[in-house]
This record gives structure tokens, C-alpha cells and sequence, in this order.
């Protein structure tokens, strides 16, 4: 299974890169994702998670073929 | 109801009028119209703003702003709406956003548009980063409440 | 700070346009536009309304629109604001009242539109007469509160 | 002494004029203006008083050349 991982703004730059591809093979959560996507980063606080353009919290599990962000707060407006 | 991202500088008045003369439905109920434009100051936090770079997330953005309006559907009474942001390099007095609520009655066209501004500023995937008169540039790492 | 009083149509966006191309101050502290604009609806208390008349007591009206505006300012850090009112017969869709503030910070500007609408409709001497289906006249006897 | 006074709307139907001019030899309330420039005619509820357009209340006095004004609750916006 996989999923894409993408990340903007200042996490995009933390990061040094705005998207991975990741396999797993068993159950996974959205703070897993960011692990295994990033092993030796650091997680910047308040950062915020959506899977498939929706909000989520970091227990969510993602599925096969989702997308996940991560982003820092939004400053819009 | 209309929701636009856009690259290019826009007016928002110009916007509105294109928008009422060709899209706008429920004409004889309109009583209230409420209008909000966020402009590009030359200041932020004590310092001189020289231009400013709006990131965003494509098709996350506007869902979250769609739902944005869904919400605000469902507390006031909204006869009509029109969202326009930003995106890109901007310059200082550019429009970085146009909300627009067209209601009944005065009560919900005002509510509504706060409440989809302060929904936008807190919920809807837009980064500024700002260039600063040393020439460097920083994100704005937080939006204030507008509700005092 | 402008006030006009005006018997002809307008569109609101033209005003705004013009006002903020030719007059407005402050321009690179602005951040926040809020903007009302009232326009006439073809019903009112149950009935259909095919047009109606605004009269105005001429000197304190602008009194007390200016009245309005200082109380305003008073209370709020307000940049800039134009108001437009109709005076004499109107039809339905027409524009009866607009109000614009500019401002550094939206809280500012919301807070102070909607505070010179309320108390435009409560202090200020116009006083409308509705057409009704029937042929008929009758004055608005009163104005509602727009903070519900 | 005299001073001008003013009717709008409702109430310049009611009265049946737009203005009168009433002449005073001692001093005058706000109140007495309307009884003695419309002496047979019930003062409608929530009627609104200004002197020079300023809001007043019914036990203002009047001074000579004022303008004096009667008028329903406004209705604008």
C-alpha cells in the first residue's frame, strides 16, 4: 500500500522537499507517517495534518491511496 | 455562490459588480449586503512590508473554503456569496481578499461575513510570507482573532 | 471622511471606486474594508412593495450622519469612511444606503460599520414611505435592531 | 421673539403643514411649542423634538430664532 505526503509553506522548507511517496504494509496513523517519512526531523509544533483535503487528528489512520499534509497554521485572509 | 483563487490582481468593486450583474439570483429579497476586503498593509509587527508571497493548497483550499460558507449557511439566513483570494506574489494596497454576503436582512449579512472571515484566517490552507524592507523574508507564523 | 446625500441612483461600486481613487486617504495602512450596502426589497411586512419615497430633514441629516462617524472614531481605530444615502423615489433592487469604513485591523472595521448602520437607522432623519400592491401608502413606522 | 418650526413626514400630514412660525413673549418649552402652534391636535406617541438639529427633550427651552422640529422616529437606511 501507499500513499503520497505533501508539505507546505515552512514545512515544506523544514522538510526540504514538498512531497514524498510512502509504502507501508501495515496499519498506519498520521504521527507515523510524519516519522517515517522524516525520521531524523524534528515535528514543529502546531502543526496541522489533513488526509484528502480534510482535517485530521493524529491518530487517524490513512489507507491505501490517500493523501496526507502536513502545514503550518494557516495565516490567510 | 462563488468561490475564486486567483494569481492576478483584482478589483474587488469591479469583481462585485461582474458578479451581481451576471450571477447574483433572489434580486427583489436582497435588503442587506455586507462587504469585506483585506488589503496589503505596508507594516506588519513593527515592520516595513515590501511584498508578500501567498501559498496555498489547491483543491484543499477551496473545499475548506466551500465549507467555510456551508457553516455560515447553516447559523444565518444567506440569500447569495462571493469569496475571492489571492495567491501569489503580491504588492502592498493589492486585495488579498473579497468576501461578500448578500442577505434579507442586515443581522445575517453582517454575521455571516465575519464569521467567513474568521473562519477563512483560521481554517482555510493559505501561507503569507512576507519580504521585509532588509530583504528578507519571513512566514507569518499566526493570524489574530478578529473578534477582539 | 465623506457624507453625501443624493436623489438619483447609484451604483455602489462606482462610488467606492471613485472614492477610493480620488480621495482616500491612508492608503498603504489600509488592511480592512467593511462595507454595508442597503438596497430595497420588493416585499416588507408581508406585503409587496412597488416602490417607496425617502424624505430627509436636509442639514441634520448630515448632522447627524457626521455625528454617527465621530461617535464611531470615538470607539474605533477607523483610517477613512464614506456614507451614500437615497433621498425621493425609489424602486425596488435600488441601492438606499451605503457605508464603507477603512481600517488597519478588520475587528475595526466591522465593529464600526455595523455601529454607524444601527445608529443611522436609529438617530438620523429619514423616513420612508412604502408603496404597497394595493396602491396604497404607508409610512415606516419603525426600524428594527440589526444586532438581532 | 419668535422661532420657525418644522413637521416632517407622518407627522407634516398629521399637522396638515410643513412649518409654522410662532411669535413667544416669555420663555418656552419645547413641550409648549407644539400645544401652542397646534393647540386642538393630540401630540402623537414617540414623537422626536430638535432645536437647530440637535436632538432635544420636551422640557427644553426655546430662545428666540430657533428652529424648533417635530417629527415621528426615523426610518432610514
Amino acid at each position: 500500500m501507499s500513499i503520497k505526503v505533501y508539505y507546505f509553506a515552512s514545512l515544506k522548507e523544514h522538510v526540504g522537499s514538498s512531497e514524498h511517496e510512502l509504502d507501508f504494509t501495515q496499519s498506519l496513523k498520521v504521527k507515523d507517517v510524519w516519522f517515517q517519512a522524516n525520521a531524523e526531523l524534528v515535528l514543529p509544533k502546531n502543526t496541522l495534518a489533513a488526509i484528502n483535503m480534510d482535517y485530521v487528528d493524529w491518530d487517524s489512520l490513512v489507507s491505501d491511496g490517500d493523501v496526507v499534509a502536513f502545514f503550518p497554521p494557516v495565516t490567510g485572509g | 455562490m462563488a468561490i475564486k483563487i486567483t494569481d492576478q490582481p483584482f478589483d474587488p468593486y469591479q469583481e462585485l459588480q461582474l458578479y451581481q450583474n451576471t450571477q447574483l439570483d433572489h434580486l427583489g429579497a436582497i435588503g442587506a449586503t455586507s462587504i469585506f476586503i483585506g488589503t496589503m498593509r505596508d507594516f506588519n509587527q513593527g515592520s516595513q512590508v515590501t511584498g508578500m508571497s501567498i501559498e496555498h493548497y489547491p483543491g484543499m483550499t477551496e473545499k475548506q473554503l466551500e465549507l467555510c460558507v456551508e457553516k455560515a449557511q447553516g447559523l444565518w439566513s444567506i440569500l447569495d456569496s462571493l469569496i475571492v483570494h489571492r495567491v501569489g506574489t503580491i504588492t502592498p494596497n493589492e486585495v488579498i481578499v473579497l468576501i461578500a454576503v448578500w442577505s434579507s436582512h442586515r443581522g445575517d449579512a453582517f454575521d455571516a461575513t465575519r464569521y467567513i472571515m474568521e473562519a477563512l484566517k483560521s481554517t482555510v490552507p493559505f501561507w503569507k510570507k512576507e519580504c521585509i524592507d532588509t530583504d528578507a523574508q519571513r512566514w507569518v507564523v499566526s493570524n489574530t482573532s478578529g473578534y477582539q
